[in-house]
């Protein structure tokens, strides 16, 4: 049982002068689950790419099955038997399912005519094995939610016949329902004899599902060692190269009066009258699974999604119109779980970054027109310094260079220095390294303490237990359940609600 | 050390320009005397004005197709109203009114493409096309096709005249294009039309409304056609519907040789300004040469892919490091 | 990293290609004055120039003066050759203009005179900076055929300022600046007095229904063609019907849906009017698709008539498939141009020449004008 | 909550109306088009009349097909006109010069069209230059190309080009077989292929194709050379109907090509649009607003403002229907 499917020795790569792999020795055993787990910017992407044949390496050697294995393409890794679950899905929204699972071998006569039946057939055979009978083989992805296209993905990897399976994060974006079938068919593959390799933020499911850990610090791979001699403290220590003695900081607030209240929101299909209120200096906690309309919750009462009815008040005041612009004006600010997409200006400097939603206040002296740039290089030193933010010179380097951690940092920056009183945060510490989650939790435990109202969407139960006041639990675009941190915290409670309180 | 850097991070732009500007001036029999320049000088002006307004629609990810066609449209309809052998007789108060009628129609028709894809979302290049051909159509009607001339005595003087060798109509050039720099780099908007080209959703969620600021783009571009028109007036001395006919290649051509991103959030207006002039000295200097028309269309043709190439491995190289 | 050497390497090979280019046409420009033209046409020149002798007279004026222009070269030789002209034309899109070109081309040649041209591909604004990068470059006389008369006007006005003689070929500039000769035809009053021929070689009580198709809208040749057909036609309302009215922008495809089109909606329509000879290939392609191309006086015979006097329109005619052509004589029209600009620079009087044109019919090719071939 | 589900159920039913709507509201305008120009003129609609429109259509219509291909893989092609000049040129020179057999010359258009594709996906896809500035350079030097091959003057060709202009098959022209014949094909290349169906992959997302083994820059250069060659094809086959080739030839029918794809249900932002019926609608319905405007005697001046308009209609139609993404 012990014999080895995958194993990598001294492999190095880099990019231009900076090498970002620098010796990774691995093995992965036949019908074992390896969980790899490491800090943002440790390499584990570039690793995998190098694996997956995106990448090519610059030195050492890849044996598969004993065999030296060099992929030039993803072509030659797919016909290697090396499949991959990404974390962002890659699947073509403009297609049918079955399109996408044969996207790169479809059947076809001599002519070059695609055979649909037969398709059609190997689908919903595949798609049963994975206990997604439920979705059509001929639906549009676009029409799909995000568990099932997750399903979708896996069924890609079975298609292959792959012996080896790489999972890259693919829990993100998943309830925990959807989760725990993951883990099933996970296991189902092992018993089939497949490797697995599982990259992952949380631990927690790397503990309970693997057999065996690597760590990945900067390039290179720190230690790989039984899941069953592994403790998370050393885990975590290898990880960061530190110790981090509490994850959660705490600090003295005092909470005060309502001032942000949502009512009776309304949006066609989703939302029937949703309310929520929030006092200063509050952390409140959304928790939902997927599906629950957290985000699109969020979305609705920052006017990014259309709202049919209801109001948004801040301070007894009501918000309208309920738009981006003007939600923004009256001090509330909404922090999204995609960056890179929606947070950030990548190709732009940390400077315009962080002053883009205070622009007008950075305006020379009363005027309408004219910026103050010295005013903004002041407000951007004070940010980066005030906010930790790694950077050799905020003016010049741009956002896309940095890691995940200090770009969400620099997506806080922004909007602390717009000092806005509402702070509607989702999945903040999304993709984030953990020495940098304690950093981003230390900004917004001090949000709490200026006074700000902050409403926290996450998905992981034990960080808003550890952040936040007061708990709100969603399911079927409903609040369900209500906690508050003294007296009733217990992840089972949260999870009942989040379920549909019918446990 | 020091000196050799700021060299280095000269844009490219310069350089080709004094290049090509000193090689002219050494080997093109003719180029280099004052009168030659000042030719020079006043054929670039509209071809920078139109350029420079161009630049913030592609500055947000766009194009803007009218403004040519604007260009000829107010020639012909400005200049009706100013001519001599018009209602008004030429009279001061005609010549002003053309004047702001010719602004009031770019800003018009830039009003309506900025309302259309901000509103309606539909694709700049469509807009815009269908309301070339429009605006074109209205250019044809308007005139019957003839061309309208008879230009006040004080008004052809601003066209002709110079200080020195720089004409007033690069004056007027220039101004626009000071103006546009001042816009882009110096005030709310331009900070807004760079977070708009960069990233739409991130600047909509940051409370920069790309509607706002993309619909403000058009209006401004419709603007500098206006603008453009007068300037065509006074140059030409005449306002024709065939204005601009060929010259929507020569207005993308120095907005990309400027090194400004086709997909939007970079470029400078200064070099969209060196790219109008480096642009228009070719012309110039082929035809000084005598080359064949159709060797200019190549070369030019050939220049923008080869500056478009240039700049991306700039790009990469920077992104590299 | 290999990518990004071949994308370098690539750059560098683009630039280079640039400047060859750049370079090879610097030396084709000025030889090509030297050179003529290999023209395969050119040929049809000389034959063109004498055929209008006998029946015109105001081409045969015309031709007298070229002889004794061409004696008058002759003895101007020496001081010819230290000539160079610039022509600039507005664009070389139909055989009336490859004529022209390839005349003044050759006659330069003849005369030693020094040949640099430009097209401005009928955009007026170009053809303003081309011109006044002739005067950048110093030549000694400039013949432009303008794209339109008016808008010329500022750029002859710094000729003007700069001493450089201007001769206007074909079309006459507008007022406001000074022209050596104007060497030109009234388009409009040639298809005036194209459509008075028609009628008056029609038998009484034809009925004439027409379609008009229209040059390009931007072009104030096209609509001065226009405007000459409409209003002539007007003043015969007894004898013309005009059915429909199509805008071709001088291009082939929209002239020949403009045919079929019309066709389609209204089966009478008997009588084509073709503002130039370049849309009559797509005029005849259109109506052999509608089997509707049958000779003068067969049944089902559509009235063709066109502007200008290209080869294949004359051949046309005397093959019997097109009634009328009004023929401008661009061959003698080139010729006085040169002459006028040599006479120019040599300090010269200027005597301005009207090409008032001839008509070429099914009728008339026979007998008056057999020896005529059009160019 | 009867009441709210009723409620939710009548707004589906709105919502479904106005969907169904906006889903056909090219058809509608097309219709509402064909009924105006029907009562102004009743010849408008009869089967002879529907036919020419056909047949003007097919030659531009081919190189509409070419552009979907682009135009799904999120790209556009402004040098298809120039393309078509060129290619026409090349077909035109082997038939008069050498006198070669009319397939061969469309065969050599095929090929020179197919190189001014691939220089297009060359760019596009391996120095990765925006295509609309790529092919905007390609046109300036396909047309400076063509007009120093031509040496600026207008190209007769040989008489025999007329037997193909004027061919007919069962009455119907057959250009209009060709037209067909490529919309056929070009729909099953890219509905019932792996082809076809990774060229929509890529216009959806490019480098989720690339990661996925399929040769994204490769695919997507095809799509280019896919639209060079149909032009050539174009390029020859108005050449043929026309006789001639103008120095202005096909000047401006990108701007045609374009919004003919645009209104027949392409997408600038790629991975959308049926060849079949989208691309016959679109051109058809542009070459309808021609031959309508013909036929009822409309002033020459009209031309171009009417068809800016139903562009415009057309598009505004289209976006309305998507105006809930932000793009």
């Amino acid at each position: 049982m012990s014999e080895i499917a995958l194993e990598l020795k001294h492999i190095t790569k880099s990019f231009g002068d900076v090498q970002v792999l620098k010796d990774i020795t691995l093995t992965l055993k036949k019908g074992h689950t390896l969980g790899l787990v490491g800090e943002n910017g440790a390499g584990k992407s570039t690793m995998m790419n190098v694996l997956g044949g995106i990448y090519q390496k610059n030195s050492g050697e890849i044996f598969l099955d004993g065999k030296e294995y060099t992929p030039a393409s993803p072509k030659d890794a797919g016909a290697s038997g090396i499949a991959f679950v990404q974390q962002e899905l890659n699947l073509f929204t403009n297609l049918s399912v079955t399109e996408n699972l044969f996207i790169t071998d479809m059947p076809k006569n001599k002519l070059g005519i695609v055979n649909r039946r037969e398709m059609r057939r190997t689908v919903e055979e595949k798609l049963k094995e994975v206990g997604a009978e439920e979705i059509s083989p001929e639906t549009i992805i676009a029409s799909l939610p995000m568990g099932q296209r997750q399903l979708v993905e896996i069924t890609k990897s079975i298609m292959a016949e792959a012996k080896i399976i790489i999972f890259d994060e693919p829990t993100t974006s998943l309830s925990n329902t959807e989760k725990e079938k993951l883990f099933g068919i996970i296991n189902k593959m092992k018993e089939q004899g497949k490797s697995i390799i599982f990259i992952s933020h949380i631990l927690e499911d790397v503990f309970t599902h693997t057999d065996e850990i690597a760590v990945l610090r900067d390039g290179e791979i720190i230690s790989q060692r039984k899941t069953s001699e592994a403790d998370a403290a050393t885990i975590i220590k290898e990880m960061v190269g530190r110790e981090l003695t509490n994850i959660y900081p705490t600090c003295e607030k005092t909470i005060g009066e309502v001032v942000f209240e949502t009512k009776d929101i309304c949006q066609e299909g989703r939302f029937d009258k949703v309310s929520l209120s929030v006092r200063e200096g509050e952390i409140v906690g959304i928790f939902g699974l997927m599906g629950a309309g957290r985000t699109e919750y969020l979305r609705c009462i920052f006017g990014l999604d259309p709202m049919s009815s209801g109001e948004v008040i801040y301070r007894g005041k009501r918000i309208q119109p309920v738009e981006p612009e003007n939600c923004i004006e009256n001090g509330m600010a909404l922090i999204t779980e995609n960056r890179r997409e929606e947070g950030l200006l990548l190709p732009k400097t940390l400077r315009e970054n962080i002053v883009l939603s205070s622009l007008k206040s950075h305006r020379k002296g009363n005027g309408r027109f004219f910026m103050n740039a010295g005013k903004e290089r002041e407000s951007t030193a004070k940010m980066t310094e005030e906010l930790r933010i790694k950077t050799f010179d905020p003016n010049e380097q741009t956002a896309g260079t940095l890691s995940g951690g200090n770009q969400q940092k620099v997506v806080f920056a922004k909007w602390v220095l717009s000092d806005p009183r509402v702070f509607l945060l989702d999945e903040p510490t999304k993709g984030v390294d953990v020495g940098a989650k304690y950093e981003i939790y230390t900004i917004i435990q001090d949000l709490a303490k200026q006074k700000s109202a902050v409403i926290m969407v996450s998905s992981e139960v034990e960080e808003l237990m550890g952040v936040c006041d007061r708990i709100l639990v969603m399911n079927n675009n409903r609040f369900t359940g209500e906690l508050t941190k003294d007296e009733d915290y217990s992840a089972e409670e949260i999870m009942k609600y989040a379920v549909g309180g019918a446990v | 050390m020091n000196t050799l850097k700021k060299l280095k991070s000269i844009d490219a732009i310069y350089w080709f320009v004094a290049v090509f500007f000193i090689a002219a001036l050494i080997f093109v029999p003719g180029f280099a005397n004052l009168a030659a320049l000042e030719r020079l000088l006043s054929q670039g002006c509209v071809l920078i004005i139109l350029a420079c307004g161009v630049h913030l629609t592609v500055l947000n990810g766009g194009v803007d197709f009218t403004s040519t066609a604007l260009l000829a449209l107010t020639t012909v309809v400005g200049g009706s109203i100013m001519s001599t052998k018009g209602p008004l007789g030429g009279s001061a108060g005609a010549l002003f009114l053309g004047l702001l009628v010719m602004v009031l129609l770019g800003l018009g028709f830039g009003i309506i493409n900025g309302f259309s894809i901000t509103t309606f979302k539909m694709p700049s290049f469509i807009v815009t096309m269908a309301t070339q051909m429009i605006v074109n159509g209205l250019a044809v009607v308007y005139t019957g096709g003839a061309s309208v001339t008879g230009m006040p005595s004080a008004f052809a003087k601003f066209g002709k005249g110079s200080i020195f060798i720089f004409p007033y109509l690069l004056i007027v050039a220039i101004g626009v294009a000071v103006v546009m720099h001042v816009i882009t780099t110096k005030t709310l908007f331009g900070r807004q039309l760079y977070a708009v080209g960069t990233n739409h959703k991130a600047a909509l969620i940051s409370g920069v409304s790309p509607r706002k600021t993309i619909f403000k783009a058009y209006v401004l571009s419709g603007i500098c056609a206006g603008i453009a028109g007068i300037v065509m007036l006074a140059y030409m001395q005449s306002g024709s519907v065939n204005y601009g006919a060929t010259m929507f290649n020569d207005i993308m051509g120095s907005i990309i040789v400027g090194g400004t991103s086709p997909a939007g959030g970079r470029g400078k207006i200064a070099n969209t300004v060196m790219g109008a002039l480096l642009i228009n000295m070719i012309d110039s200097v082929l035809n000084i040469l005598g080359i064949p028309y159709y060797f200019i269309t190549l070369i030019k043709g050939l220049i923008i892919l080869v500056a478009a190439s240039i700049d991306l491995i700039r790009m990469e190289r920077k992104a590299a490091r | 990293m290999k990518k990004e050497m071949l994308r370098k390497a690539f750059g560098i090979a683009m630039a280079s290609v640039m400047a060859i280019s750049m370079v090879g046409c610097g030396g084709g420009g000025s030889s090509s004055s030297a050179a003529p033209a290999s023209e395969p046409k050119s040929s049809a020149a000389p034959e063109a120039s004498s055929a209008p002798e006998e029946p015109s007279s105001a081409a045969s004026e015309a031709s007298s003066a070229v002889e004794s222009a061409v004696s008058a070269a002759s003895e101007a030789g020496a001081e010819a050759s230290d000539i160079t002209i610039g022509v600039s034309w507005c664009a070389i899109e139909s055989q009336m203009w490859a004529e022209y070109q390839n005349t003044i081309k050759a006659e330069c040649e003849s005369l030693g005179v020094t040949y640099t041209e430009s097209v401005a591909e009928n955009d007026v604004q170009k053809q303003n900076q081309q011109i006044e990068d002739f005067i950048s470059q110093g030549v000694d006389a400039i013949i432009i055929a303008p794209a339109d008369g008016e808008a010329v006007v500022s750029a002859i006005q710094e000729c003007n300022e700069a001493n450089i003689p201007v001769i206007m070929a074909n079309r006459a500039a507008g007022e406001g600046c000074e022209v050596y000769a104007t060497i030109s035809s009234d388009n409009k009053a040639m298809v005036k007095r194209e459509i008075e021929y028609i009628v008056s070689i029609t038998p009484e009580g034809t009925k004439y229904r027409c379609l008009e198709l229209v040059g390009s809208l931007t072009d104030v040749n096209a609509i001065a063609r226009q405007e000459g057909f409409e209003e002539t036609i007007a003043e015969y309302p007894d004898m013309f019907e005009l059915v429909s009215t199509v805008p071709t922008e001088w291009k082939g495809d929209q002239a020949l849906a403009g045919v079929q089109n019309t066709f389609s909606a209204d089966d009478t329509v008997n009588f084509i009017f073709s503002p130039s000879d370049a849309l009559l290939p797509s005029i005849i392609s259109g109506l052999q698709q509608l089997d509707k191309y049958a000779k003068v006086g067969e049944d089902g015979h559509i009235t063709l008539v066109t502007f200008d006097g290209a080869a294949d329109a004359v051949d046309a005619i005397r093959e019997g498939y097109v009634d009328v052509v009004s023929v401008q004589d661009a061959t003698n029209q080139a010729k006085l141009c040169v002459q006028a600009a040599v006479d120019a620079a040599a300090g010269k009087e200027a005597q301005d020449y009207t090409d008032a044109g001839f008509e070429v019919s099914s009728q008339n090719i026979e007998s008056e004008y057999a020896d005529f071939t059009g160019y | 909550m009867e009441k709210v589900t009723a409620r939710a159920g009548k707004a589906a039913e709105g919502k479904r109306a106005k969907e169904l709507f906006m889903d056909y509201g090219i058809y509608v305008i097309l219709a509402a088009m064909i009924v105006f120009f029907t009562v102004q003129k009743p010849n408008f609609l009869t089967i002879s009349n529907i036919l020419l429109i056909l047949r003007t259509s097919s030659v531009l219509g081919i190189a509409c097909v070419g552009m979907f291909f682009v135009l799904i893989v999120a790209g556009i092609d402004i040098s298809v006109s120039m393309n078509m000049y060129i290619s026409a040129v090349v077909g035109g020179t082997l038939l008069n010069n050498m006198g070669m057999p009319l397939i061969v010359c469309f065969i050599a258009s095929c090929l020179c069209g197919l190189v001014i594709g691939a220089i297009n996906g060359f760019f596009v896809t391996k120095v990765k230059i925006v295509p609309f500035i790529v092919t905007l350079a390609t046109y300036s030097v396909a047309r400076g190309m063509a007009l120093f091959l031509t040496n600026q003057q207008m190209m007769f060709l040989d008489n025999k080009v007329m037997g193909l202009a004027s061919a007919k098959f069962l009455g119907i022209s057959a250009f209009v077989f060709i037209f067909l014949a490529v919309v056929i094909i070009a729909h099953i290349v890219l509905t019932c292929t792996q082809f076809g169906r990774q060229l929509y992959a890529c216009g959806n997302n490019l480098q989720g194709a690339n990661k996925m083994g399929i040769n994204g820059p490769r695919t997507v250069w095809f799509a280019y050379m896919i639209c060079g060659t149909l032009c050539g094809i174009a390029g020859m086959l108005s050449a043929c109907n026309l006789g001639v080739i103008n120095p202005n030839f096909s000047q401006g029918d990108e701007f045609v090509v374009i919004s003919s794809s645009i209104i027949g249900g392409a997408s600038l932002f790629g991975g959308k649009g049926r060849v079949f019926p989208g691309a016959i609608i679109g051109i058809v319905m542009v070459q309808a607003i021609i031959n309508g405007l013909t036929m009822i005697g409309a002033s020459a001046y009209v031309y171009t403002i009417f068809r800016g308009v139903i562009i415009f209609l057309a598009v505004m139609v289209d976006s309305i229907k998507f105006s809930g993404e932000i793009r």
